[in-house]
């Protein structure tokens, strides 16, 4: 070793300073332009008419005004249609977890014939295009008499195979012990499904479930289909009536739109990030 | 499981056990566990311990064979009336609960007991495992030990006739393990309940137990008080297993009263040569000795000459691993003793000390030394 | 009501009608449900959804009393709607107008409006160009010189013209004109004419030769509203909103095609249908067909002059309450004229119209955007209009 | 305890076993119950009923008349130049969005694992497009993208949307604006997952950054980003709701996408039949997309 | 680091390391390592252990003072030219290279060695590590034991000046832990590498290393060889740590040449007391003893009553505890021993035996015993 080597440490100090640099240009622009469009979305929804129309694009909304937000709250059922998102993909988030969790928990705790068949099947189930299924589905939800009912919604997507998955990746994780100890006690397969399985899979359950609630939320297709009437429209479904009069567009009321629908979501988000982290996370894991 | 029967005894007669994928976990099992008796079962991993232990908590089914809990089959009897009660190896605590509410649960379902009683109880019990100022704590916050307590404070809860316990200190660091060890033994000495204990440590199985179960691949190699399977171990896996550092085994044959190896000859009394010489070949022999058991740089008649090979500096103790023309022999010698890497040494030991294996693993000198160790059985209970 | 009670009682009504004219038809089916004694439900659908949502209800069993459903669509349904000759009939009507819900001698939809194009202009435009306001374009050389006039005097656009669907029925409005078609009889593309190409070329150069019209149509229609634009082909619509844009307008034919000898202007209109049902019981039919006898007669006047939909009822047009009011002057009486004088067709009810028509406009858009020349989108939307009925 | 009877068959072993076998079995299907019934009848009823459909020239008001016509729509559907206009179209599609996605979210994952500062706040803006709704996704860049958007102003192009050119690409960014956040995510769980101590080996090796990538990083990934590029491809394959929200399709069916396509069939057209045909089509080259991926990134695995 | 520096001498010149949660992980450590010298760091968990390795090999920066190795300072060079290499406790192999990759790929990245080169030496060290057949496997496929020898094999095939293992052996069950140990103890013999090595176990140190360094929360305690550090112990700290089971201690005050506890008193020679009475205080003293020092059941002077509360059977040797008067001792026996509990029994050791510790820790008799036991150091390579 000798000043050559202390040069070339230098030099490699100096590059690596480069290097973070670059790195933090890159993740801060990246991050920079990634924020635009909700500057966009937030900025224009609070600008005047003038400025929403005028020939050149405004980032500064240095005319402001809560006209849309107003126009947007008093003459549309948009409280209405956020309790019934809120309703309905709360009443989804619950069944789906019960569901899931149920066969989850006989298909990695209960030792009976088909199983394995069974879990295959649901796997391979994940590939199937929603698509291919609308109208057919149809068919049978109005044979059902399920049409205009919130079971219409919910019962379709209440068999959740990616739930099922991720589930059965925590639910094997569980000691085994203690539903042996349990048993020892007394307890019955449902009392333990009950009393330790659920208790116990809390956070897997919460992160699931928070999935489920925003995949739910931002649904379309299918609550168009069966929802009916006006005042049981879903957010999504009832902010595109708003925007639709006739082929005009008005972009102040399309951007209040988009942030009175998005905003609760990115509220949840900001709040329980880590626990949508987590559920994203497990699916990554679960191949 | 009837009340009326208080006789916590355990019989076993040819149990076996088959896993689904046809595998053989536990083979031709017999054996009878006193009422009262701590049962340690010891064996490699594998051989069956648990698959035992959870066939008797109804965690298994019995293949063939019965179990029987004083005059009673086990058999269609539901895990939580077979008056026992298990203490895991993670301790299965229900991490969500209080340990309040772990330790009563069982209570809760099974008897009639009115909650007072329940939470007098489990109070008495806390107070036993001196776990009663945790009693409103979650298991997550507990010490590794005072878990171990919790779990074993919810099995006594219980009043079972029977504890059975898998590995309850494997989780616990060295001196931990020492310290519930001994409180362990206390708390069953005091209480009396017949304990089924299973463990891989030979160390447990040696200090605890009045009898220990000694499995190899789901079969029962041997049955005995604790110096007895050291003394007199009834087969060489057994005096391979029990014992540290293992026992040191040459293959010999007899020739006259010499036992000859590739390096070394051996007079042995005619005793010894009597017993032998029962057997069919004694030309497929094996020799083994322990450690402690050999005299370092002897001298005299009947010496086997053996090189330094490496020294192992234990504190306490050395050991010493020597090169006896290419057989490898450990001599535990006092910790001041460092002979040099090379050196050349006389080793000796008494022909009482040996132990003498046939091709299928048999001890030969098993009826001899018997009576050669006659305090064995010493102060078990087994008559209680 | 919301999410719990769902909605089963009373006659269930789906509109596709939003903004200013979904307002009126509000106001008016409340005003049903206070002197009636039944109930309307009025669903409002989006209208890209309707017919999607309209027809799988009927596909899955449960579709609605009453709906609303634009003529040209009445192919697809027609073997599941409920007759009403006998009930209602089509003499209260404008001759033209209720022949949209005929189909072989049963009248299987009642009209309650009709809503042909127009030609809006800014007045305060048209003076700032030296133009007379009170002089509308209602001849192409007319409408040729305020166009030049305008885009010599001021720095606006001369005109604009829908995109999508109405893009495609402003073509068949200036073909007509010209004594074209878009469709023969047998449903093959009858727009590769002389006179098809002419329109087309017509349309390409109002936007790429003489650049009176912007290329992209928003840019077109946010200028409209700024007061930056002259002229403006819109429907009968588009009233309420030119209202709000808070200038000086008014109205007239839109016949804007040279050399056409018989230009029309060209309008669908809005009917009632009542699909057919195993669920439903006599009453409740009869109560539908009552809403659509008070919807397309006695609330018709109210629909003219508040939606600024020209009425189907005869009656209604003849009214005062309509005659006198300002929608009246601002545009319906230059409807009504056109309407008289046989200056006005319907889009007839083929099948696949949405398909057919969608290829048609997607490749007038692509030339209006600059990207094809007008004889690649005839050639393309010749080549979609024999797929979309050549496919089955 | 009351046990007495169950005393006496003490030969019953047989019966014991089966009879608490068979609980187990019992309690095993109790529970998969629920998900199998609706399963069954909201997942794979409808798909066999799609398959049926696909055989037939499918009347929907009156399924009784319909007619068996065998494979003749899969037939018409492989000269249908629409089909086959769409099935670009989706592959241009995939293929704009598909490297970018998954390049972009590793380099962002990679980049956000370093020991940046705000790691927090990056992580958070590149999650968040995730929460959103399509709708919101596609009306918000329709509005970017017009003419007197945001875009076109500082990038030029006109509106991107009608440009047979631009509109394409333009759905792409929003695409991958939205999109990028699920890889992100997985991939920055799955970096954080590689062990540093692999690093400090490969240090102590002498490799340079780039070499750890290469030789550590990567292959440490590699089941996460089998996995990210099947979902990907998966998803860009039934992409949708940009297009029918964005473009509808236009500018002259350049963004028909497979799936719009098979939309405007189904509930436009009326086709259900052959909209079913397009669905089993397209399920057949999901499910074939899928196992080329496995097979050539996973593969020489064991 | 140039390659004529071929003197793999280790110096640690007041080093010190602060994480940047300001945490001092090492402070003030000096120490001079010297070539072919075999290392053990030893000290309790969160000791600094592997920090200081990991200074060394270039993982970690270095916060204050210096480290050189032979006369020339690491700081600024890079990891891959110190000319070390390093084993991890988990090994650290690439999961996704075959062993061959594993091993070659540092002489790749770092060498000029021809493909051929690089495979010859690669094999030549598979051989020496007796894991040829295992050249194509990839890490997930071999065995422990296996793994521990490729990731031997990969520093070996460096040809590195220093070894640095941190806890290599921590992974592996005890049985091959012991034969690595060995294989380990003879590889270092033969290519006589400068080796650091880590590990918290006393076991492996005490049997391995020619000197030990005895840190404890940064600091360095105690750098001897093991004989030493066994007998010898700077202080309370390396006392207790170092010894299993662990040394007794008493808390005593020294009365003329009488140690008084609470529970006894016991005599000791004037040349002891001498030694004491330079410090402070004696009031505030400490008595350590070790297990194996104590005769149990003495007879004559200077002997301590005590009851007997446990017996620990080990097969070999039994472990008594006693209770003298509250305080807790051990005392190792014989095999055979094994005493009824509740017992009263008289203890004895010789004053030679005992250690005394001030209130500071520090060892009282360290001076005096090192000239009691003149043989160390022994055979330690120190003056290679
Ligand atoms: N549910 C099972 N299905 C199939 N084989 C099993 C099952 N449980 C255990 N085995 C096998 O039975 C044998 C004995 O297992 P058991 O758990 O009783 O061993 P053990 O002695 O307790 O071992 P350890 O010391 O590792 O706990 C093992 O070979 C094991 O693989
Ligand atoms: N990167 C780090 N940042 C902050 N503190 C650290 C870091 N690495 C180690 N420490 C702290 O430094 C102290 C020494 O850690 P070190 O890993 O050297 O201990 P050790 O003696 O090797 O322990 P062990 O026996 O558990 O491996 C510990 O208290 C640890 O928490
Ligand atoms: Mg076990
Ligand atoms: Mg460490």
């Amino acid at each position: 070793m000798s000043t050559e080597s202390s040069i070339l440490g230098n030099v490699s100090l100096s590059s690596d300073r480069l290097r973070t640099i670059a790195l933090y240009v890159g993740l801060y622009g990246t991050a920079g332009l990634f924020l635009i469009p909700y500057w966009y979305m937030f900025a224009t929804s609070l600008m005047t008419r003038e400025l929403v129309y005028s020939e050149v694009p405004h980032l500064i909304p240095w005319d402001l005004t809560l006209y849309w937000y107003d126009y947007l709250l008093t003459s549309s059922l948009v409280v209405q249609w956020t309790g019934n998102t809120i309703i309905l993909a709360g009443i989804t988030t619950l069944v789906v977890i019960l569901v899931d969790a149920m066969i989850a928990y006989s298909l990695t705790r209960l030792d009976w014939p088909g199983r394995r068949v069974i879990f295959g099947v649901i796997v391979a189930s994940f590939m199937v295009p929603g698509i291919i299924n609308l109208v057919p589905v149809y068919i049978i939800v109005s044979e059902l008499g399920l049409v205009n009912s919130i079971w219409g919604v919910v019962l379709p997507s209440a068999a959740n195979p990616l739930g099922v998955f991720m589930l059965v990746q925590f639910f094997k994780d569980l000691p085994e012990e203690l539903e042996e100890a349990a048993r020892l006690d007394g307890f019955s397969r449902l009392r333990i499904f009950t009393h330790i399985v659920l208790p116990l899979m809390r956070s897997a359950l919460a992160a699931l479930g928070l999935f489920i609630f925003i995949w739910t939320w931002n649904s379309f297709v299918w609550p168009l289909l069966i929802l009916q009437s006006e005042s049981m429209y879903t957010l999504p479904i009832g902010l595109v009536t708003l925007q639709e009069n006739m082929g005009v567009t008005e972009p102040g009321v399309i951007m209040t739109s988009a942030v009175i629908a998005s905003v609760p979501l990115l509220i949840v988000f900001l709040v329980m990030q880590k626990q949508l982290v987590r559920a994203v996370e497990m699916q990554g894991t679960t191949k | 499981m009837s009340k009326t029967n208080t006789t916590a005894s355990v019989t076993f007669e040819n149990v076996r056990k088959v896993y689904s994928d046809d595998f053989v976990a536990i083979d031709g099992f017999d054996a009878t566990i006193e009422d009262g008796e701590f049962i340690t079962v010891v064996g490699p991993s594998g051989s069956g311990k648990s698959t035992l232990l959870r066939m008797v908590a109804g965690l298994e089914e019995i293949t063939g064979g019965d179990v029987r809990i004083g005059s009673e089959s086990i058999k269609g009897v539901e895990p939580q009336d077979r008056g026992i009660a298990m203490v895991f190896q993670n301790y299965a605590l229900y991490p969500h609960m209080t340990v309040r509410k772990n330790m009563s649960y069982g209570l809760r379902l099974t008897t009639a007991l009115s909650e007072e009683e329940i939470d007098q109880r489990v109070r008495e019990t806390a107070e036993m495992m001196g776990i009663e100022d945790q009693l409103d704590d979650k298991p997550a916050n507990l010490s590794g030990g005072q878990q171990q307590r919790v779990a074993t404070g919810r099995a006594i809860v219980r009043d079972p006739k029977i504890f059975l316990m898998d590995e309850p200190l494997s989780n616990l660091d060295a001196k931990l393990k020492v310290h519930m060890r001994t409180e362990l033994q206390r708390l069953q000495e005091d209480l009396g309940t017949t304990t089924i204990y299973v463990t891989h440590d030979q160390h447990e199985a040696l200090t605890m137990s009045d009898r220990i179960i000694v499995l190899n691949e789901g079969e029962l190699q041997q049955f005995a008080p604790p110096e007895e399977v050291y003394n007199t171990p009834a087969n060489r896996f057994v005096a391979d297993f029990i014992g540290s550092p293992a026992m040191n085994f040459f293959d010999v044959e007899l020739h006259g009263t010499t036992l000859v190896s590739d390096g070394f000859e051996y007079e042995i009394p005619s005793s010894i040569v009597d017993t032998i010489t029962t057997v069919d070949t004694t030309s497929d022999l094996e020799l083994g000795i322990r450690p402690e058991d050999i005299t370092y740089d002897a001298s005299g008649d009947n010496t086997i000459t053996a090189v330094v090979e490496v020294v192992e500096v234990a504190g306490s103790d050395n050991f010493i691993h020597l090169d006896i023309e290419g057989s490898e022999c450990r001599v535990r010698v006092s910790g001041g003793l460092k002979p040099t890497v090379g050196e050349e040494v006389q080793i000796a030991f008494d022909p009482a000390d040996i132990h003498l294996f046939n091709a299928a693993g048999e001890n030969l000198l098993a009826g001899l030394s018997d009576t050669a160790v006659p305090e064995v059985p010493t102060e078990s209970e087994e008559a209680a | 009501t919301g999410f719990v009670g769902g909605s089963s009682d009373g006659i269930e009504y789906w509109t596709l009608f939003s903004g200013g004219d979904g307002e009126v038809m509000k106001s008016m089916v409340n005003e049903i449900n206070d002197d009636y004694d039944f109930q309307i439900n009025r669903q409002r659908v989006p209208w890209d959804e309707h017919y999607r949502r309209l027809y799988t209800s009927m596909v899955g069993g449960n579709p609605p009393d009453i709906a609303v459903m634009h003529s040209r669509m009445m192919n697809e349904y027609q073997d599941n709607l409920v007759s009403v000759t006998d009930e209602i009939g089509t003499e209260p009507y404008l001759t033209d107008v209720a022949q949209g819900g005929m189909v072989d001698g049963e009248q299987l939809a009642v009209p309650i409006d009709t809503h042909p194009l127009g030609l809006y202009y800014n007045k305060e435009i048209f003076e700032e160009a030296g133009l007379d306001p009170e002089k509308p374009p209602n001849t192409p050389d007319r409408f040729h010189e305020a166009a030049a006039a305008i885009i010599e005097n001021t720095d606006y656009y001369a005109f604009d013209f829908p995109e999508g669907e109405y893009h495609a029925e402003t073509m068949w409005m200036l073909l007509h004109g010209r004594g074209g078609k878009v469709l023969t009889d047998d449903y093959e593309p009858a727009f590769d004419t002389p006179d098809g190409r002419a329109v087309v070329q017509e349309m390409h150069d109002w936007v790429h030769e003489r650049e009176w019209a912007p290329v992209d149509p928003t840019a077109g229609w946010e200028a409209w509203n700024r007061g930056e634009l002259g002229m403006k082909i819109e429907g009968t619509w588009h009233v309420t909103i030119v209202r709000e844009a808070g200038f000086e307008f008014g109205m007239t034919k839109p016949f804007v095609m040279p050399g056409a000898d018989n230009p029309v202007t060209i309008g669908d209109s809005h009917t009632l249908i009542i699909p057919q049902s195993e669920e439903r019981d006599r009453k409740r039919l009869e109560n539908a067909i009552e809403t659509i006898r008070l919807l397309s007669q006695q609330f018709n006047d109210r629909w003219g002059r508040n939606a600024g939909h020209l009425p189907a009822s005869k009656a209604a047009l003849k009214s005062d309450s309509l005659r006198t009011s300002n929608t009246w002057e601002q545009t319906l009486g230059v409807f009504h004229d056109m309407v008289n004088n046989d200056q006005f067709i319907r889009p007839p009810a083929t099948p696949n119209v949405e398909e057919y028509t969608e290829a048609i406009y997607q490749p007038l858009d692509d030339m209006r955007a600059g990207n094809i020349s007008p004889d690649e989108m005839i050639k393309t939307a010749v080549n979609g209009v024999e797929q979309a009925f050549n496919r089955r | 305890m009351a046990q007495s009877t169950q005393q006496t068959d003490a030969d019953g072993s047989g019966l014991d076993r089966s009879k608490s076998m068979t609980r187990e079995w019992i309690a095993g299907a109790t529970f998969s119950l629920p998900y199998i019934l609706i399963a069954g009848t909201f997942l794979f009823g409808p798909l066999v009923l799609a398959l049926y459909m696909s055989l037939h020239d499918w009347n929907a008001l009156a399924p009784a008349q319909s007619q068996f016509i065998g494979f003749e729509n899969y037939q018409i559907l492989l000269s249908d130049p629409d089909f086959w206009n769409a099935l670009w179209n989706t592959f241009y599609f995939v293929f704009l969005t598909v490297p970018p996605i998954i390049i972009g979210s590793l380099l962002l994952a990679l980049g956000v694992n370093r020991d940046v500062k705000g790691k927090w706040l990056l992580r958070t803006i590149f999650f968040s497009p995730y929460v959103l709704t399509v709708a919101v996704v596609g009306l918000l860049w329709t509005e970017l993208f017009n003419a007197s958007g945001l875009i076109p102003y500082h990038l030029g192009g006109g509106n991107w949307l009608t440009s047979p050119e631009l509109a394409m690409p333009g759905i792409a960014v929003a695409t991958i604006w939205w999109q990028l956040a699920f890889n992100f995510i997985i991939l920055l769980a799955a970096r954080q997952n590689v062990p540093d101590r692999l690093y400090e080996a490969a240090k102590l090796d002498g490799a340079s950054t780039g070499q750890m990538m290469r030789h550590i990083t990567i292959p440490q990934m590699r089941n996460p980003l089998v996995f990210v590029v099947i979902v990907t491809f998966v998803n860009s394959f039934q992409v949708f709701g940009q297009p029918f929200i964005m473009t509808d399709g236009g500018p002259t069916f350049s963004t028909t996408t497979i799936v719009l396509y098979l939309y405007e069939t189904a509930f436009t057209g009326r086709e259900f039949g052959y909209a079913a045909a397009v669905g089993y089509v397209l399920f057949m080259i999901l499910i074939a997309i899928s196992a080329t991926n496995y097979y050539f990134l996973a593969g020489d695995d064991q």
